[in-house]
């Protein structure tokens, strides 16, 4: 069961990035495990968690980054939306 | 209650026809259509992008038409959003909600696009005469879906 | 801005579609439909006729789209309504509102079905089972119409 | 210079007529004059100020009944409206 990230407009131009499919990290049990995760890739990826307004959903549902996460989950991080 | 996201264009005459058809219970039908405008914060607008997360969109928009059917005494209601590149004029979003009187449709409308506004997850990219840029969120739209909470 | 009493039916995606064309300024377009209901009151209807005050008709449409226009800042706006014999099932009238944003078009398009519901000069007469009437007005349509008062 | 009276709807019918043309009629300065004329003629004219609800017109703006009329004007009398 793989983790799978989804990036979105102006998230996934900063990361360079559309998805990802990953073992979900040893340790990891909630949406900021995950960032800090991420972050420890460098670059773009150390700015993901402080950028303003950042929006993530976990199994296409919007939470907080208090969210619990675990292995098949699909999580997604994107700005605010701007449709309609 | 129907949700589409769609690259292709919507006929608003024929899909408030199609709202309508067999109802003669509907007294009211209420609509917005989003349109691209030329200019956006003082800036030409030359073409747009629509981003949109597949899956997520779509039961999301559902959840929101629900909710609305929740809290309304609703006939039926449909959401149209359109993704992929779009020129100025072009339309960008349908809401329609039919009831049996007018006061249900246009609350259940205007909820409807406030919440998708600040729901949804669609992402603008516009096309100005400085280069290409994401559209920034709104203050606005954000204290129009506020004033919707319970 | 343009007003419209006729027997004719109208198509709504060729009214906005005029409504829209060469306005590249046009964020979007709210518009209301009132459809004969099947129903009033409890009794069946089969039929229906709208009486108006020819040249006063126009005359306080006319009037309530020139106050929409004050009120908001609106890009255009119109209204038709239809009068003669009609069946359950058939438009009566239609408001439109274009605006550069969504929230002045929602308030001028409710504010202008409010007002001619309450200072037109139509009246209904219905066909049910148990004859015809004269459609009696609503208490809440006054109701509505009171919300705008300055 | 001859006063036109209309008639629409639950109030047409209940005269009977539709629209009429006479001459104003010796002091009549204003509406409720106007109804306390008509209701000279007896029958169903006898009723109509009482009518509830009775809305007038003058010059085809709506008006109460202490609106001035005068040879020329356009009076209407019809029940309140019902349209949209």
């Amino acid at each position: 069961m793989m983790l799978k990230i989804l990036y979105f407009a102006s998230v996934r131009e900063q990361l360079g990035q559309g998805s990802e499919e990953l073992p979900l990290p040893a340790g990891v049990v909630d949406v900021a495990g995950l960032l800090g995760f991420l972050a420890q890739r460098g670059g773009a990826w150390e700015h993901l968690a402080e950028i303003r307004n950042l929006r993530q959903a976990v199994n296409q549902e919007m939470v907080g980054r208090d969210a619990p996460i675990g292995a098949g989950d699909e999580v997604a991080f994107f700005p605010p939306v701007t449709g309609g | 209650m129907m949700v589409r996201v769609q690259e292709a264009d919507f006929d608003v005459g024929s899909e408030l026809a199609a709202l309508r058809r067999d109802r003669p219970q509907i007294g009211a039908l209420v609509s917005f259509v989003g349109v691209v405008r030329a200019a956006s914060d003082g800036a030409g607008v030359s073409e747009m992008t629509l981003e949109h997360y597949p899956g997520m969109t779509e039961k999301a928009l559902a959840a929101m038409v629900g909710e609305a059917g929740r809290r309304w005494k609703l006939i039926d209601a449909i959401v149209i959003h359109r993704v992929g590149r779009l020129l100025p004029g072009d339309q960008i979003v349908l809401v329609a909600v039919a009831g049996a009187h007018r006061g249900e449709a246009f609350a259940a409308c205007e909820f409807l696009i406030d919440y998708l506004k600040t729901r949804a997850p669609f992402w603008k990219r516009e096309v100005t005469p400085q280069g290409a840029r994401w559209v920034a969120a709104r203050a606005s739209d954000d204290q129009a879906a506020e004033r919707w909470r319970d």
